[in-house]
């Protein structure tokens, strides 16, 4: 029988690990879902992310959690910049032709990466210690981190739901031509769209940094760990992302506990293979939803019949 | 009419003497030749260099069956390799099976594991299907790791196959001919698989599943049968190629990086013609051997950084590859040498 | 030869197909017509197994094949075109064809020669061996049912096959189709051309909002005061 | 009515569908205040026209002038703020936002606040079911609800000319009925509108002119009331 106090703290682990992952899906999700444009290069960003954070503390003596201010800025205009030079020539390509360009982008920046900076890891030490959270002791910076997590996911659904833009980029995801009919240059949402997918990357890139230490092929880590968020919380769905990374963590923190953790990563594999058999099965339903809304409507269908 | 007709069903016999007789033609059959002849002249190491051409060469033709031919991008095909390198590490090494039986158990293996990942996602987009393929390869390696005492863990283990094996790869001369012959015995399948029933329904679902469906053919069926043949392919190529490097690990054979270049090879040389994977290893191998072990290091991820960019560039300017661009080469040379009867 | 019973599909609230049952008679060319939205292609689409029914059967030639999947029925002779012709770009002419009449398990040299045969059939003009990417719309257009009649078809349905052909091209293609139904090849045809639907039809069948509104012979239709009122108003 | 300003002028476009060629030489012009129609069979090239004149097509020849400027080749996103929205075929809202947020997205590019509310209420008069549905996805309307939707949505650009893609379709008698007095009301308030519809009796009934298309070309043209009397409409639909 497991104690109480270690399935509080392999679920307290989780939900603060799982934010972060969250916050790494967050980005991935929105231009997935707006553009239809899987991006391969997700984690490789997210470790050029975790680097300029890294620097910013040895250099500028920055911490890692108000680096993001200008990481974060940085990174849009870098999303909007490569949306322009390799994501525009090829939008109405096929699949092939994104997932090529992308896992181009990988191997430029992790092998940039290797080249000018070296394979050491690099970790930031920005004197955060632990604490005690409901009486679990636990670092400072995974509940820093989460809070990021959760002060991101709320301005995302603000900027989605309650400015021009947002309308712009949820109208053009729902049907690019009737936007266009609107006066919403599909070209100009779609540059906003992957530069604020990177822009999130910006967020979650210190965050990372603070927790994990930085190597030139740490992305490839999580960008997998992020397309399975993704595929359970849902396309474009910030709320849905969130609980399916915390899933997610706990998981993987259970996992860890329990057996090894280097299980945890074949473990959310096969979850991720499972969620895509449900879904060929048409046990899930459409492919813009994701498993957690879907369960939660055929619950509370259950519940009103 | 009859023309037409005439030209179309050509005995192929007849049509293999027409396209010799082709300067195109005679110039290919010349240069197989000098390959043949190659081992009287070429140094050790210009016939290792051609093995790995040969062992890479393998599994772009294999994955040009599935992501050529069929359009259905797997990101995951060193899975297989790794399979058919692991069974003949670890069924030679720890269970004193013979090369063949072992080898016969990774393909085998594999075209299981192909099967088992193909049904549920192909019926969605391709975009699952390639992330799929990709968790699948970094799941495994991720077991590999765990189950280390049996597979060696991260440090992977030497191969010992029996001596008269060693003997035959370890004379870099008959390796070569025999790692040319099963390259040349891929080639053939895949020129077989090309204009066989498989082919062609496969390069029909490549261009519009609802329509080839609507002809008669069962999608999923053929999808999982050219992702199978390619499995048993791509098992073969790591299987011969752990008798010959008497050494496998698990981030050099189940390697996201592996089944990348796959892909890239054929998409440099040209998806779904039967020359692009073989043009594209010819041109890619020998440069990736030149810059990781002559450069090495740091100058070598310099170099990665040029693939990428190639393979952007080429994705953005010329998707159809460099051998469809260079096909004016062949045409010049058909114009200004004479033909032979 | 075809009969649809109660066929029904709904997508969300909205039933684009309600109710139909309609039969198609052997060795006649049967035109299916209707104002935009009326259901004629999710009705091809329900009857070639590209969609599900709601509700309702198909049953061809005595036999149900409401749940089959689209290879299955192509394999037991109802073969269909599309509206927007998707050749095999790379591949010569022969080549596209060659891909329904591999069905029967033939070998690549007869698959060949049956392909040759079929575009002689659809009189297909110009060189078989050109790639499909050089081809015209008039030449896509005979392609693409070439495609489809090389899988020997009982019932051959045709969806808007002279769409974009100028009037000389579409005169010509009507021959084809004629030819076609004379050789015994069944047909159901969903077309906006008028003067070819009326002209090619023994029957037609109209749809409207999902339903049969009416059907009977080009003349009869064309006279039905319902007819009239769905596509001029009232 | 001639002597009111040119506002449209179409001018022989020739429009293509990849190889196909959908129109073969279309032309007509709309003035001012003008309601005008399109009327024609299924396939005759009336959808083509108007997302020619949209910006969504492109003709390969031809010229579109709009107020005396070519917009031929412009995209879609530049022609509305130029004063022609549209109305289009199968509604096209955007199904997974609210009523209001549909038609908040209509007033996209307008940054005159105040008068974006005004015409917020004047869309309300015009359908007053609208307002009890605000928060209600688009999906979630009936089908005359959807078409009021997207007549709405399209009057929130405050456009010079509105395009109406048949505004009838899929509609109960007694909804066309309605839809139809609403079209004519906007005109009698003063809104030039092109209307394509296959129901020829209702848009003659209530439009000033109206041009006959059969595949891809003008077969005829004129006031409605001598157009009704032709047979060019009867054999545009029935091909007689």
């Amino acid at each position: 029988m497991v104690q109480a106090d270690i399935l509080s703290q392999i679920i307290l682990y989780g939900v603060l690990t799982g934010g972060v992952y969250a916050l790494v899906a967050m980005g991935l999700s929105l231009i997935f879902g707006v553009m239809d444009v899987v991006n391969f290069a997700h984690g490789a960003y997210l470790m050029l992310a975790m680097y300029s954070s890294y620097f910013a503390w040895q250099i500028l003596g920055l911490d890692p959690f108000l680096s993001i201010l200008l990481v974060a800025p940085a990174f849009f205009v870098f999303g909007v910049i490569s949306e322009r030079l390799i994501i525009h020539p090829i939008i109405d390509e096929p699949d092939f032709a994104q997932i090529f360009a992308t896992v181009g982008l990988i191997w430029v920046f992790e092998n940039f990466a290797h080249y000018f900076i070296g394979t050491d890891p690099k970790g930031i030490e920005a004197g955060y210690g632990g604490m005690s959270l409901l009486g679990v002791p636990v670092q400072e910076v995974r509940v820093y981190g989460f809070v990021i997590a959760l002060l991101t996911a709320l301005g995302m659904y603000l900027l989605l739901e309650k400015t021009k833009i947002g309308l712009a980029i949820r109208a053009t995801a729902q049907d690019k031509e009737a936007a266009e009919l609107m006066g919403m240059s599909s070209e100009v949402v779609y540059m906003v769209t992957f530069g604020l997918g990177i822009a999130l990357v910006g967020v979650a890139g210190p965050v990372m940094a603070s927790i994990y230490s930085t190597t030139p092929t740490v992305g490839a880590n999580y960008v997998l760990i992020a397309f399975v968020v993704v595929v359970l919380g849902g396309l474009g769905d910030v709320f849905g992302v969130l609980w399916a990374g915390m899933l997610i963590g706990i998981v993987d923190a259970a996992v860890a506990f329990f057996y090894e953790p280097t299980l945890s990563a074949p473990v959310y594999y096969t979850i991720f293979i499972a969620v895509l058999v449900l879904r060929a099965t048409g046990h899930l339903g459409g492919s813009d939803e994701g498993l957690l809304s879907r369960i939660a409507n055929i619950a509370s269908s259950n519940e009103s019949s | 009419m009859s023309q037409k007709q005439q030209t179309s069903t050509d005995s192929i016999a007849g049509k293999i003497t027409k396209a010799v007789g082709k300067p195109s033609g005679y110039l290919s059959l010349l240069v197989f030749l000098v390959a043949l002849a190659l081992p009287l002249f070429a140094t050790n190491y210009i016939l290792h260099i051609l093995i790995l051409v040969f062992i890479t060469g393998i599994g772009a033709i294999a994955w040009n069956i599935i992501g050529g031919y069929g359009g259905q991008f797997a990101l995951g095909n060193a899975v297989f390799y790794g399979f058919g390198a692991y069974s003949v590490a670890l069924l030679v090494n720890n269970y004193g099976q013979s090369f063949f039986v072992a080898l016969a158990v990774g393909i085998i293996l594999s075209v299981l594991l192909a099967v088992l990942v193909g049904y549920p996602t192909f019926t969605l987009s391709g975009h699952y299907f390639a992330l799929a393929t990709i968790a699948v390869v970094e799941g495994m390696l991720y077991l590999v790791l765990f189950f280390g005492d049996f597979t060696g863990g991260a440090i992977g283990q030497s191969v010992t196959p029996a001596s008269w094996l060693a003997d035959l790869v370890g004379n870099r001369v008959i390796a070569f001919y025999i790692f040319f012959a099963i390259f040349g015995l891929c080639i053939l399948i895949s020129t077989w698989v090309r204009y066989s029933k498989l082919g062609y329904y496969l390069l029909a679902i490549r261009e519009d599943q609802d329509a080839a469906a609507a002809l008669g053919v069962n999608t999923t069926r053929y999808k999982i049968y050219g992702f199978a043949l390619s499995a048993a392919m791509t098992a073969l190529a790591g299987g011969m190629y752990a008798v010959y490097g008497t050494y496998v690990s698990p981030s050099g054979a189940f390697s996201l990086d592996l089944s990348i270049q796959y892909a890239l090879i054929t998409l440099i040389g040209g998806m779904g013609t039967i020359i692009g994977p073989i043009v594209g290893t010819l041109f890619m191998v020998p440069i990736q051997q030149y810059v990781t072990t002559v450069l090495g290091g740091n100058l070598g991820s310099l170099a990665y950084i040029g693939y990428g960019v190639i393979l952007i560039v080429v994705i953005i300017y010329a998707p159809e590859g460099l051998v469809t661009r260079l096909s004016f080469v062949r045409e010049w040379i058909d114009n200004t040498l004479p033909e032979v009867k | 030869m075809l009969k649809t019973e109660n066929l029904t599909k709904r997508f969300g609230s909205v039933v684009a197909v309600d109710d139909v049952s309609i039969e198609i008679p052997e060795g006649e060319i049967t035109g299916l017509i209707g104002p935009n939205g009326a259901g004629k292609t999710t009705l091809f689409n329900l009857i070639t197994g590209f969609y599900t029914p709601s509700n309702g059967t198909v049953t061809y030639k005595g036999e149900d094949i409401t749940n089959l999947a689209p290879h299955e029925i192509s394999k037991k002779g109802v073969s269909r075109t599309f509206q927007v012709p998707k050749p095999l770009n790379q591949l010569s002419v022969t080549e596209n064809v060659v891909v329904g009449a591999l069905g029967e398990g033939k070998g690549r040299q007869a698959a060949m020669e049956k392909a040759n045969d079929t575009l002689d059939r659809v009189n297909f003009q110009g060189d078989y061996s050109m790639t499909a990417n050089s081809l015209n719309v008039g030449q896509l257009k005979r392609l693409e049912i070439a495609k489809a009649v090389a899988t020997d078809p009982d019932l051959l349905m045709l969806d808007e096959a002279v769409a974009g052909l100028n009037p000389d091209e579409r005169g010509k293609l009507v021959n084809v189709i004629e030819k076609l139904n004379d050789q015994g090849i069944t047909i159901l045809m969903v077309e906006h051309v008028m003067e070819v639907v009326m002209g090619l039809s023994n029957r037609v069948i109209v749809l409207d909002e999902g339903k049969v509104l009416t059907e009977g012979t080009p003349k009869e239709v064309q006279n039905d005061d319902e007819v009239i009122e769905v596509y001029l108003g009232t | 009515m001639s002597n009111k300003e040119t506002l449209l002028s179409v001018d022989d476009i020739e429009v293509f569908y990849g190889e196909t060629q959908a129109l073969f030489g279309v032309s007509l012009e709309v003035y001012e205040g003008e309601l005008v129609t399109m009327i024609g069979g299924n396939g005759a090239g009336k959808t083509t026209t108007l997302r020619t004149i949209s910006g969504l097509l492109s003709p390969r020849v031809g010229s579109i002038t709009f107020k005396g400027d070519e917009i031929a080749g412009k995209g879609p996103d530049e022609i509305v703020k130029l004063g022609i929205s549209q109305a289009p075929e199968g509604r096209m809202l955007f199904s997974g936002l609210t009523v209001e947020e549909n038609l908040y997205a209509g007033a996209y590019h307008r940054s005159d606040d105040a008068a974006v509310e005004e015409d917020l209420e004047m869309v309300y008069d015009y359908f007053p079911q609208l307002p009890d549905l605000l928060e209600h996805n688009a999906e979630d309307l009936s089908g005359g609800q959807q078409q009021m939707l997207t007549i709405g949505r399209a009057l929130m650009s405050d456009p010079d000319l509105l395009l109406m893609d048949e505004p009838s379709l899929g509609l109960a008698p007694q909804l066309v009925q309605t839809i139809g007095g609403i079209v004519e009301d906007l005109r009698d308030d003063g809104q030039t509108i092109l209307l394509v519809e296959q129901n020829a009796e209702l848009a003659l009934d209530i439009s000033d002119r109206g041009y006959v298309v059969q595949t891809g070309e003008v077969v005829a043209s004129g006031p409605t009331e001598e157009l009704r009397d032709t047979d060019a409409v009867r054999s545009a639909y029935f091909g007689q």
